[in-house]
């Protein structure tokens, strides 16, 4: 059942990854960078949580089934942020309108 | 043909230039629907009759456990079945698009839902109350807004609904192919009286249209259908103005004071006239000033120089859009409403819709 | 000893853990859905909003912000090494190290009370009492009530999470967990972790917003 | 016709194979042996006392609705109290019968056995989601007696956080609701991976099990959305939290998103279940395998999924963005297909089959009669441009009313026949079990048909008063209700009579082969005497029933 071992070093390095992560975000973040900076941000969150997961969380180690459940409940998350952001976001820009009345939002 | 199916199907009139064309779809997947759940279960309640195990006992043949239908049947029957779906999703699709999408030359009406009324207020000053009065022949285009909970504009007659929201604007367009009246209901459930919030298109001529608008015609003649009305609130185009308040309304009326401005004490995008006169309002530059002559008519020729605080910077300026009789109507009309008791909150601006386009609506 | 907390509906003691772990990650993925109609709420606001929401967010002290992203990634590491030395049956280990996560749990909490004293002396409260700008325009008090219903629920779980290490922490001391009797620890670990990682999607979303 | 439904190989056993124990019922007396029992047969039954309760009480809320729909103007109660009896009727139903009526009942009491396990994994907490159902059945019930709820059962906002009536209390209850759900569910699952019975393989389970396995996927992941945005809901009412308020530039549709996330896979967790039933119905009693075994199985976890991606058809004419709208609409074809080769693998199990025409079975012929009719309407709700002049009216009620009521009552009354000898020991009176569900039946199409024209129509939903031209129409639905009513508490006394009087059932009287039958009628405090192995399918009808029985070992 157990394919790899979490060790000691490993769980070291994971630990100053993550804080070598957090360090680039918070720089990345004084870059200016405008709407790119946001989705910098969350993809390292993405790959902090992704180290948490599989070295501290020990998912590296465990059952497809366990690892199954993490799959499903990022993409219900992914897919309800998604569906439902696409709402406000398509408003005013499908069908394109010109009248400004048409357009809920000023 | 199309007759029968919507009288069998109890369905109301088809009203609106886009009616008939919904309902040859709903004919369609009606008929499916219904074949489709009768040929399931006449082939089940066929196969309970063949293989009942008094029958099977006498003639063992009959039995084949275990038989497997034909792949092929299951991916035609799938494949079929997905096909017909998506071919209904892309009718309904494109159907539903031309409903929402209103055409460029169509006339704009304000609609206005609160517990448990509708208010339209037309392009050129006019206003009413439950009964929506449109020219036929012509596509209208209604821009919707909410006082306070969500409402839904429906005529069936149209096969037109659509949600009407605080704090947003929807639209909703139509075009009535001939004369006649057809049921408003509201069918997002508002509240204690969300059954009785209905109301009534009336679709006249061109000609009657413009008549009415000119309040020449205070009883439009168009016959009604010979079902049964619903007893709505309806109120006719108002006869002429004679005293200075009854002026005032109307001017405020006509010049689109009342789409911000509200005469009984609700909420909205502006101050609401009730009560307003000789009360001292804080100003957004600091400060307060007593509402009297000077100050209202200053607020309609210069209204950003010394604004409500509170209240979003969107009212166009009236100098020169505006006769001085009608300024005075107008001041007459606010200081009738001295002692209408605001309702609670009505001292801040409700929702946070502004109208762009007020600048050219106030005209 | 082993024999003795098999339950006996179980076959043996490896379904019995794997039981119980499969059991806690459905819940943390249950619990992580929670979190998750709130970030849709976020997503929601800031696409209507981009600018305003942005702007009200933008106050909040980048430098408290991170300390307490510091701080928790060190706590899930601690507890991470806790998980790992019970297995080596380290359990006195594992309770100090199981205390000290708790502790940076509480330096977690000190450092967002101080944040939301700041925010209360400066009137930049959730909904109705959010009085920081005048007349704030739209998008702003959302942005505002939703930093503090977010964060305060997760201050929730933190502290959750810290009565569950304080416990699992006295019982190892007693001599509760060992090595073949750690699942309950792993858990705690696990839930612990979560927090962790819902904090790792907090912090861009509230303090980094330029 | 009671005798031919008794398989002709099986031999009444009256303590069942090689029983040693008295059975579950009789196993410990005493109030604290049922109200303590860790027994997962004992809280099925306990969930069964509530939920047949809350069955009336919704019940009854309907026939009052239904009566005072029977005149156009005010009949006997007032516009406030018709609005609270609507809202009531669908949180009772909704959230205190449908969604934990068939997993909580013979969920926990079938699951188990068909895996051959002793328990579910945690007993503990099998117990514990009990009292926090009856918790939240308190809360939800002394919410009513302070002040009701007059929001319908969907608590849009802004009317609902300005509702004076106890939307706060209603919310809470709703999300204990929701924990209890989700403690059933993840017993559930863990029970499946990790308690199957030695050679039990995925593909050998009973479709039950796939069935509610489905099912608890959706509620793990749909119930916390539920719960978050009530608790949302829940602080803006009592304390004006505003997230949704337009005056701070809040949008009350998202309120809708987060509702519907939920509540549309909620259809799917009221639903699945009976599918779940019915593939057990159809398989026993026509005695065959399924036509296709991993068509039913996979299909179930494909609604489940698919069902997470469609919930904005709720929401054509709310405001939504017409590209959302679109996306939804088109993914909303998807479920449907599931939905359509379930229906079509039991039609043809049934093909070659022996088919012995019980009750349950009697009930598969309604259902499959108004879930297809019901699932074709919901296609057709979806097609956008139609949906624009259903929404909200009658025709949406009579569409889910016929999904849930014609697919999930009737095969909960199917579960509630086909399960009663395995239950309770004893069998029914088949002929009396057969005219109940004539008159179910009858009583069904009256009430539910003509909402579907008067939909067409133009009637909308919850409305207290109406024009006059819809009257006939309302006066045969209220005249179906009673009807259903009359046939629901005659079904319900003929189940209650067999208990005290029905003739003894042996361990299996419909000769299946699914393995909650290899055990004993009622089984013994822990299922089998020894843990079975396994060496067939569920569904092995070739064999005969003295080798189907060899290759399920069990005593």
């Amino acid at each position: 059942m157990i394919s790899a071992h979490v060790t000691t070093p490993k769980l070291v390095v994971s630990w100053l990854a993550l804080l070598v992560l957090t360090f680039l975000s918070f720089g990345t973040s004084r870059l200016g960078l405008g709407e790119a900076e946001l989705v910098i941000a969350l993809a390292i969150s993405v790959v902090k949580t992704l180290v948490v997961l599989f070295i501290f969380m020990h998912l590296v180690e465990q059952r497809f089934a366990n690892r199954l459940i993490v799959i499903l409940t990022f993409l219900f998350i992914v897919l309800l942020v998604t569906l439902t952001v696409a709402d406000p976001l398509t408003r005013k820009t499908f069908p394109p309108r010109p009248d400004p009345a048409a357009s809920p939002y000023p | 043909m199309n007759e029968l199916l919507r009288t069998l199907l109890f369905l109301p009139r088809q009203a609106s230039t886009i009616a008939e064309e919904i309902d040859t779809l709903h004919y369609f997947v009606i008929i499916m629907t219904m074949g489709g759940a009768l040929l399931v279960t006449l082939i089940g309640g066929y196969f309970l009759v063949r293989y009942r195990r008094t029958a099977v006992q006498k003639e063992p043949a009959r039995r084949m456990p275990g038989t497997t239908p034909a792949i092929w049947l299951e991916v035609v029957v799938v494949v079929g079945l997905f096909g017909m779906f998506i071919a209904w999703w892309v009718i309904g699709f494109r159907q539903f698009m031309a409903i929402r999408i209103p055409p460029e030359n169509a006339l704009e009406i304000y609609v206005t839902g609160k517990q448990w009324m509708w208010k339209f207020a037309y392009p050129e000053g006019a206003s009413s109350i439950s009964t929506l009065y449109v020219p036929a022949g012509r596509p209208v285009k209604l821009v919707l807004t909410s006082r306070d909970v969500i409402h839904s504009f429906f005529v069936p007659d149209f096969r037109l609904k659509q949600d009407v929201l605080p704090g947003r604007l929807t639209t909703l367009w139509f075009e009535a192919k001939e004369p006649g009246r057809h049921d408003i209901f509201c069918t997002e459930y508002c509240g204690v009286s969300h059954s009785t919030m209905r109301g009534e298109v009336i679709a006249l001529s061109p000609d009657e249209y413009e008549r009415w608008l000119q309040g020449q015609s205070p009883g439009p003649a168009v016959a009604g259908p010979v079902d049964l009305r619903p007893s709505s609130v309806t109120e006719y185009a108002p006869p002429e103005p004679v005293s200075m308040v009854r002026q005032g309304e109307r001017a405020a009326a006509e010049h689109g004071c009342l789409r911000c401005h509200t005469l009984d004490g609700t909420p909205h995008l502006g101050p609401t006239f009730a009560g307003l006169y000789g009360t001292m309002v804080p100003l957004e530059a600091g400060g307060n000033v007593k509402v009297d002559e000077a100050y209202i008519t200053e607020s309609m020729m210069d209204p950003l120089a010394r604004i409500h605080a509170g209240y979003q910077r969107i009212m166009p300026s009236y100098l020169g859009q505006i006769r001085p009789a009608e300024t005075s109507a107008i001041i007459e009309l606010v200081k009738s409403l001295r002692d209408v008791r605001p309702k609670p909150g009505a001292s801040e601006p409700w929702g946070t819709v502004t109208v762009p386009e007020l600048r050219e609506e106030g005209q | 000893m082993s024999a003795q907390r098999l339950v006996e509906q179980f076959e043996s003691l490896e379904k019995q853990d794997h039981a119980a772990r499969l059991a806690m990650w459905m819940f943390l993925g249950s619990e992580t859905l929670l979190f998750g109609a709130l970030f849709a709420v976020y997503a929601y606001y800031r696409g209507m909003y981009p600018d305003e929401f942005v702007q009200a967010l933008h106050h909040n002290s980048v430098a408290l912000g991170t300390t307490n992203t510091v701080v928790l990634i060190t706590s899930s590491f601690t507890v991470a090494l806790g998980v790992h030395f019970i297995r080596e049956n380290k359990a006195r280990l594992t309770a100090g190290l199981f205390v000290v996560s708790t502790l940076f749990g509480a330096v977690f909490l000190v450092v967002k009370g101080i944040e939301y004293a700041h925010h209360i002396h400066e009137n930049a409260l959730p909904s109705g009492m959010y009085t920081f700008i005048d007349k704030p325009p739209a998008g702003v008090v959302l942005g505002y009530t939703l930093y503090w219903f977010m964060t305060a629920l997760h201050g929730l779980h933190v502290i959750a999470g810290m009565i569950m290490l304080a416990v699992v922490a006295v019982l190892c001391l007693k001599g509760r967990y060992g090595a073949h009797r750690n699942v309950a620890v792993e858990n705690v670990g696990l839930y612990w972790h979560l927090v962790d990682v819902v904090w790792i999607f907090l912090w861009p979303l509230f303090y980094l917003t330029d | 016709m009671s005798q031919a439904t008794i398989d002709a190989d099986s031999k009444p056993d009256p303590l069942g194979v090689g029983a040693d124990h008295p059975d579950y019922l009789r196993a410990d007396s005493g109030l604290r042996s049922w109200l303590l029992t860790k027994d997962h047969k004992r809280i099925a039954l306990m969930f069964y006392v509530g939920v047949i309760l809350f069955l009336g009480l919704g019940g009854t809320f309907a026939l009052v609705l239904r009566t005072e729909l029977l005149t156009p103007e005010q009949t006997f109660i007032d516009a406030s109290t018709y609005n609270q009896m609507f809202t009531l009727h669908g949180i009772t139903m909704v959230w205190l019968f449908m969604i934990p009526a068939i997993p909580t009942v013979f969920g926990n009491f079938v699951l188990p056995i068909m895996l051959g396990a002793k328990d579910l994994a945690f007993p503990r907490i099998n117990l514990a989601s009990f009292y926090v159902y009856v918790l939240s059945a308190i809360i939800l019930l002394g919410a009513m007696l302070a002040g009701g709820a007059d929001t319908g059962w969907t608590f849009y906002v802004p009317y609902s956080t300005t509702s004076p009536t106890a939307v706060t209390w209603m919310g809470i209850g709703i999300f204990v609701n929701g924990i209890s759900s989700i403690m059933t569910s993840v017993n559930f699952i863990v029970t499946t991976h990790t308690m199957r019975a030695k050679g039990l393989s995925w593909h050998r389970m009973p479709l039950f099990v796939w069935a509610s396995y489905a099912t608890s996927i959706i509620i793990l992941f749909a119930t916390p959305v539920l719960g978050m945005s009530l608790v949302l809901l829940a602080l803006d009412h009592a304390f004006g939290l505003s997230l949704f308020n337009p005056r701070y530039g809040g949008d009350p549709v998202l309120f809708q998103h987060l509702f519907w996330f939920y509540s549309h896979p909620a259809v799917y967790i009221m639903i699945l279940p009976s599918f779940g039933v019915i593939s057990e119905v159809v398989c026993s009693f026509s005695h065959n395998q399924p036509a296709s075994y991993r068509a039913i199985a996979y299909s179930s976890l494909g609604i489940a999924f698919i069902g997470f991606f469609t919930w904005g058809h709720h929401m054509f004419v709310a405001g939504l963005s017409e590209f959302d709208a679109g996306v939804f609409g088109a993914l909303s074809m998807f479920v449907a297909i599931f939905s359509a080769i379930k229906v079509f693998t039991w039609v043809a199990t049934l093909r070659g089959g022996s088919i012995s025409f019980a009750t349950p079975m009697l009930y598969f012929l309604w259902f499959l009669f108004l879930f297809v009719f019901g699932g074709m309407t919901g296609v057709a709700v979806a097609t956008q441009s139609l949906d624009v002049h259903w929404h909200d009216t009658y025709f949406v009620v009579a569409h889910f009313h016929f999904i849930m009521v014609g697919g999930t009552l009737t095969s909960f009354l199917a579960a509630a026949h086909y399960w009663f000898p395995k239950m309770f020991g004893r069998l029914y009176d088949e002929r009396v079990g057969l005219l109940t569900s004539v008159a179910v039946f009858i009583g069904f199409v009256f009430t539910f048909l003509p909402q579907f024209l008067l939909g067409n129509g133009g009637m909308p939903r919850r409305y207290f008063t109406y024009p006059e031209r819809y009257q006939w129409l309302n006066v045969l639905s209220t005249g179906g209700a009673w009807l259903l009513g009359a046939g629901l508490l005659l079904a319900l006394g003929n189940l209650l009579i067999a208990l005290k009087w029905g003739k003894r059932a042996g361990p299996n009287p419909w000769g299946s082969r699914s393995f909650e039958w290899i055990t004993a009628s009622p089984p013994s405090k822990h299922n089998f005497e020894e843990t079975p192995e396994i060496e067939r399918s569920a569904y092995d009808y070739t064999l005969s029933e003295e080798v189907a029985r060899e290759r399920a070992k069990a005593r």
